[in-house]
């Protein structure tokens, strides 16, 4: 009889104490983000797709040696280059990133000896389209290069 | 202490591989490396038999190879000295012709043993007997083994496709499987 | 007669649209209110405060389409909703908030309600029963024996304060409590009846509107982690929407009955202001703390829940009502 | 005498006890299974009921009578139910079936 | 409450008594309806459902014979507790889908629908033709008077009426219980 | 016209519970067979998500496998990673400076911890608790920002790298995750007041599916489902790997084998990670993140390997059995959860639904882990 009260008494006892927490709680402020209202700067590691680093002439720094093509686990690069008459290096002439199949690994990054390549600090890509994501990076250059 | 104990009734399933020498001896002698290389580049399967592997290199302490109708009292073996089951695995030796089941054992205490059970079928006929008699946890292991390697754990009570779609008849483990 | 009549007719119209308004507000209060606890703003877009998002949703719940599952029992189907919404709508009639603000005042106003409010269960069994589904379904039977398990305690509570008050009229209850603060049923001290056990009953009367209305944690009819959405779980548009909306106006329902029997109903502590404010005031304090309770704690089981009826609630109440019964005929 | 002053007159309720009785009687007669049988034995009651408090309210000389008759009733019906329906589902546990017919061989 | 003379003439349908008169028509209406699905209808919750809305339409007429307090017990006891172990009892009993006519012969429709339109038709015949003394005293609606009669002329019957029930409540737990193996 | 379900009360009927359920966290389905609210039977039915992780690691090369690892378990990757690193640089002889094995299991146990985290929040959701989950994953949140400062990602870390690691840690991660740590304990004592005192709480995981030791050695249960039965065994400590025999740390074990046992478990264990991570960061010595000689193409000798690591789901292993190429000749992940889940078909039997749900919650799973 005496366990009987003493349940009910240690058991309202730690209800009370549950809602003292949550008491607590609803006076703290918000720590949530409004995303599209409020966005967050990624940090500096932050590993997004890949996009070429361009040289001071503004040409990439991709030699087309295709090592980042070799590292690729899932094989979404696909690039192109051509060895003009003359010139010793080979000069990159497309570069495709297919971002449907990257898994953000960063193995062409690593893979890069030529710093060619960096990690693009974008994250709310989003598309209905499937043909959005087949990244055209060559073509992205340029445009930033505008 | 205890890899000893297990050893020897190990041993107790092979008298007849127990007096040769080359299989057996050889890896007692605790050449660590050496051995590992060596048992594993020889051409010819190895012969059934325990071999006390080196733990630091090869992450197990004992290593026993069993034909497949010994397999029931190898496990028992484990399972009379408590081990628990870790997994239940193929490889597929397609030079040899071959699947290796591979049954893995650990311990819950602190006499730290992994034992690591093998046995070899033919890779037309590929049949063992089902351990989920003894061990019910082998159940999703073995339909999973099956699933990848088509090994027909004889005498399991649900040997339906788990991980693969219930209508699948491939084995995607095999390395002759081309998707 | 022909007059009250209009009266009432009129009052149910009001009713409807009280219920409506606070079905809907409850619903952002709720959602404001579990945001606040959870650190998280709530709605907050659509108009100052998201205060625009109970209509949007209303509408958007309207233009949906309302789906009757293949198999399912139509007539059942549909019927149910309604029949979530209207014990509640109904019950608003008899409730008095103030001396002078009630639409219809019988003299059985208690016996109303609590009539109104067992139809209640009927919705729920219906639903789960017509929608073919089987969580609907076991859903169903657990919200029997729920509401079954808890209107016996609820019950017996108020016979305590009918006991006390010696009427059934919701006006006469508060009017015997009406003369200080000391007099809320409450408080035992200068009531009629001297009950130290009358705070106990106010828990026990509190728990089982919480049962009642199936709020968390005694939300087992809809224990959405288990049963998916239990009754409601082939609803969609409109007839969950109205659910919805009874469930809220239960809500209100059971605070006006716990700030009628037990928090002295308009009787004002201090008169700062008229009667009624104080009534809305007891009323939506009572609503918060059912919105607090619900975002505190998890949900129980249905033995735990049965248990705790007829284990503790049952005996406490049924003692409870003994002593008050004593203590009347001594004082 | 109106349609609308029904109300007021005794007879309309002598008929209605009358019409509810009558659908009891059908429904024990044709329905097949027990719980059918008790809904109908509820509307029975109901007929009865509303007879009581007809003659309570138009015809008793003490008020309160008929209404207490009511009450009975009531009490009674929930007890018939509570005992049917128990009924109901052992014989259910038993026979796997409700079905008045089904359940013939119940001996002692 | 409703006046206790009687209103000499017929009130025109808009007017306010014209209004009460047209929703105790609805009363009777909703009644006959609800009794018609309870004892008609082919799935037993819709029957259950008919009896619901059958005792809600009697609760209604309750009210108009002034006992506001038997109208509530009626739907409290027959909607809140007898509805709800009859549906419950369904649940759990799964019953078969019921044919219009049992199987025992294709006259016990026909046979009942005449026995129950005999029964009914023969009541009505005689209320009506029976003149009914004229009204003694109108109850006054009040719970006060319903009590002291209960605990003073009927408190024999009213403790009688509490074993039965929990004789019943009793019985009807030993007969259902079922043993639960685990 | 088909007449609606009925729950019959002795004649069972089936249950599908999932593949789309709020209590299944993914795509795991249970076929139930009930009586009534009783289950009598019970059979899992996995694989709608199964990738066929170890053909890939048969077509990939050691490196590229890497990132596959984050991918079967997405709360706790690194422990994953962690197992995969271990036995590639066991197998092929690869040393490991010494600060990368103390980063990686700070690291390690900074996911530990939010996956705990997590699990928390979600266990508590399944029991029909809303607010916790909210206050867990603020705590996860800042594990996140912390990981992801380091690892360029939240999630999917593709971190660790055969021989040492891919980023160094700094000086913002060092503070932060000692400000952490404090934090981190307030909020413990927090969901002790919340959740763990709770009586509704206690009421509903008391004496819930008991789980006996013998039943765990048989399915090969680890974690805490392992450890809330009584069994002490924690890979850490069993077969201590990396640098944690350095570390001072308790492994909690209760004896009860009740989901409330396998809740404590846990519950403690982020108390002894948060141990783990500031004795870690006490300690961390200086140094370079990956060897002086790596090599370029990484070709284990043939032979057949085995580790074990304690992730957050319990003991995890992987056999790697190399021919000498570039790739694995087979790679067989050993899943903790696959093991943990299979009890559940049997031990839930006779259990009502809300209480195998509460079981199945208590056995922390996560699907795509199950399913590879």
């Amino acid at each position: 009889m005496v366990t009987y009260f003493k349940d009910i008494y240690s058991g309202l006892v730690s209800l009370f104490i549950g809602m003292e927490v949550t008491f607590k709680e609803f006076f703290k402020p918000t720590v949530t983000v409004q995303y599209p209202y409020e966005t967050l700067t990624m940090t500096e590691k932050y590993r997004g797709h890949v996009e070429l680093i361009e040289n001071d002439e503004g040409k990439p720094n991709c030699i087309v040696c295709g090592l980042c093509q070799r590292a690729c686990p899932s094989a979404c690069i696909t690039l192109a280059g051509v060895k003009p008459e003359g010139e010793k290096k080979k000069v990159l002439t497309k570069y495709i990133l297919d971002f449907t199949r990257c898994s953000l690994c960063g193995s062409c990054v690593e893979s890069c000896n030529f710093n060619a390549l960096e990690f693009s600090k974008e994250y709310n890509l989003a598309s209905t389209r499937r043909e959005d994501f087949i990244f055209d990076l060559l073509q992205r250059l340029e445009d930033r290069n505008k | 202490m205890i890899i000893e104990k297990t050893k020897l009734a190990f041993q107790d399933l092979f008298p007849a591989t127990e007096p040769e020498p080359p299989p057996i001896e050889e890896p007692d002698e605790e050449v660590e490396e050496e051995k590992g290389k060596k048992a594993k580049v020889k051409k010819e399967p190895r012969q059934n038999g325990v071999i006390e592997c080196n733990y630091a290199v090869h992450g197990y302490h004992l290593d026993a190879q069993v034909a497949p109708d010994q397999l029931i009292e190898a496990i028992t073996i484990v399972d009379e000295a408590e081990f628990f089951i870790e997994s239940i695995t193929g490889v597929d030796w397609i030079k040899e012709d071959q699947i290796e089941v591979v049954y893995d054992f650990s311990r819950y205490d602190f006499q730290t043993c992994r034992v690591v059970i093998r046995t070899r079928v033919d890779r037309d006929n590929p049949v063992v007997p089902t351990i989920t008699t003894i061990y019910a946890g082998a159940n999703w292991h073995e339909r999973e083994t099956h699933d990848f390697f088509g090994i027909k754990f004889d005498g399991h009570p649900h040997l339906i496709p788990l991980l693969l779609p219930e209508d699948a008849d491939f084995h995607p483990l095999l390395k002759d499987f081309k998707a | 007669m022909s007059l009250t009549l209009l009266n009432v007719i009129f009052a149910v119209v009001v009713a409807i649209a009280f219920a409506a308004a606070n079905a809907a507000y409850l619903v952002w209060a709720e959602r404001r209110g579990a945001a606040r606890i959870q650190r998280r703003p709530g709605p907050n877009i659509n108009g100052p405060f998201g205060l625009l998002q109970p209509p949007l949703d209303g509408i958007k719940l309207m233009a949906k389409q309302l789906i009757i599952p293949g198999g399912a029992d139509k007539v059942l189907f549909i019927a149910a909703p309604v029949l979530a919404m209207y014990p509640a709508i109904m019950s608003f009639v008899t409730i008095p908030f103030s001396d002078t603000i009630v639409a219809h005042n019988i003299n059985v106003g208690i016996l109303m309600i609590f009539a109104f409010a067992s139809t209640g269960s009927m919705s729920l069994i219906f639903a789960g029963w017509s929608s073919r589904n089987k969580y609907s379904m076991m859903s169903a039977v657990r919200a029997v024996s729920q509401s079954v398990a808890y209107e016996i305690p609820m019950l017996i509570t108020t016979i305590t304060v009918v006991m006390i008050a010696g009427s059934m009229d919701l006006m006469e209850i508060v009017h015997q409590q009406s003369r200080s603060i000391l007099h809320w049923n409450i408080f035992p001290l200068l009531g009629k009846s001297h009950n130290l056990l009358m705070p106990a009953s106010f828990l026990i009367f509190f728990i089982c509107t919480l049962a009642e209305t199936n709020r968390a944690p005694f939300d087992l009819g809809e224990a959405e982690s288990e049963l998916v959405a239990g009754f409601h779980t082939e609803y969609g548009s409109m007839g969950f929407g109205l659910f919805f909306m009874g469930e809220y106006a239960n809500i209100v329902i059971g605070a006006c009955m716990t700030t009628i029997l037990f928090l002295g109903g308009w009787s004002c502590p201090f008169g700062l202001f008229p009667g009624v404010w104080w009534f809305l005031l007891k009323l939506y304090l009572l609503i918060a703390t059912f919105i607090w309770i619900r975002w505190t704690f998890p949900r129980t089981t249905i033995y735990g829940l049965l248990n705790l009826s007829w284990k503790i609630l049952i005996p406490l109440s049924l003692v409870n009502l003994l002593l008050t019964a004593g203590l009347i005929k001594v004082f | 005498m109106s349609v609308l002053t029904l109300h007021n007159s005794l007879n309309s309720f002598l008929i209605l006890g009358a019409l509810l009785f009558g659908m009891g009687v059908y429904g024990i007669v044709t329905r097949k299974t027990f719980i059918g049988m008790l809904i109908a034995a509820e509307l029975l009651l109901a007929g009865a009921s509303v007879n009581f408090m007809a003659f309570n309210r138009f015809t008793a000389p003490d008020p309160v009578v008929g209404q207490i008759f009511t009450l009975f009733i009531m009490a009674i019906a929930a007890a018939e139910a509570a005992i049917g329906l128990s009924i109901v589902i052992a014989v259910y546990h038993h026979y796997k079936s409700i079905d008045a017919e089904d359940a013939v061989q119940l001996k002692g | 409450m409703i006046s206790s003379t009687p209103i000499a003439a017929p009130p025109a349908l808009f007017s306010a008594d014209g209004l009460v008169g047209v929703i105790f028509l609805v009363m009777i209406g909703v009644t006959i309806i609800g009794g018609f699905i309870a004892c008609n209808s082919e799935r037993l919750v819709r029957a259950v459902a008919g009896l619901i809305v059958c005792f809600v339409g009697v609760a209604g007429l309750y009210y108009f014979l002034n006992s506001p307090f038997v109208a509530m017990m009626q739907v409290l006891i027959y909607v809140g507790a007898v509805a709800v172990t009859i549906s419950f009892a369904i649940m759990l009993a799964a019953p078969e889908e019921q044919k219009k006519i049992g199987v025992s012969g294709p006259l016990v429709g026909p046979f009942g629908f005449g026995t129950a339109a005999l029964i009914a038709g023969g009541f009505s015949v005689l209320a009506i033709r029976t003149e009914w003394p004229v009204i003694a005293k109108i109850n006054d609606g009040s719970i006060k008077k319903i009590g002291i009669q209960l605990l003073t002329d009927y408190s024999m019957v009213f403790e009688l009426i509490s074993i039965v029930l929990l004789i019943a409540i009793i019985g009807a737990l030993v007969i259902a219980r079922v043993e639960r193996k685990n | 016209m088909s007449s609606p379900i009925q729950l019959q009360p002795d004649e069972t009927f089936v249950l599908n519970v999932g593949p789309q359920h709020p209590a299944t966290h993914g795509v795991l389905r249970v076929k139930m067979e009930m009586n009534g609210e009783y289950i009598v039977n019970a059979e899992t039915v996995i694989g709608y998500i199964h990738r066929m992780h170890e053909k890939m690691g048969e077509n990939k090369t050691y490196p590229q496998y890497l990132m596959n690892l984050s991918r079967m378990d997405y709360l706790g990757a690194l422990g994953y990673s962690h197992g995969h690193v271990l036995v590639v640089e066991k197998a092929a002889g690869i040393e490991v400076p010494e600060r990368a094995e103390y980063i990686r299991a700070i690291m390690v146990e900074l996911n530990r911890v939010a996956s705990h985290l997590f699990w928390f929040g979600a266990f508590v959701m399944d029991l029909g608790g809303f607010s916790p989950l909210m206050y867990a994953l603020q705590d996860r949140e800042y594990i996140l920002d912390m990981l992801e400062a380091v690892t360029g990602s939240r999630l999917t870390y593709c971190y660790f790298r055969f021989g040492g690691l891919y980023n160094d840690i700094d000086d913002d991660f060092i503070d932060a995750a000692r400000r952490f740590i404090p934090r981190m304990r307030k909020s413990l004592i927090k969901y002790d007041k919340l959740v763990t005192g709770n009586i509704i709480f206690r009421k509903r995981l008391e004496g819930n599916a008991l789980l006996s030791k013998e039943t765990c050695r048989k399915y090969g249960a680890s974690s805490a489902v392992a450890r809330g039965s009584g069994i002490n065994f924690d890979v850490r400590k069993n077969e201590p790997y990396s640098v944690y025999p350095d570390f001072d740390f308790d492994v909690p074990v209760y004896h009860e084998g009740d989901s409330l046992a396998r809740y404590m478990v846990r519950m403690e264990e982020m108390e002894q990670s948060l141990r783990i991570i500031e004795q870690g960061l006490d300690k961390l010595p200086d140094g370079p993140i990956m060897p002086k000689k790596k090599p370029k193409l990484i070709k284990p000798p043939a032979g057949d390997y085995y580790q074990a690591v304690e992730t957050a789901r319990g003991s995890f292993g992987v056999r790697l059995v190399s021919d000498g190429t570039k790739t694995p000749y087979r790679l067989k992940l050993r899943s903790p959860t696959y093991s943990n889940m299979h009890l559940f078909d049997e031990s839930c039997r006779g259990m009502m639904i809300m209480d195998a749900l509460a079981f199945m919650g208590s056995l922390d799973l996560v699907i795509p882990e199950i399913d590879r």
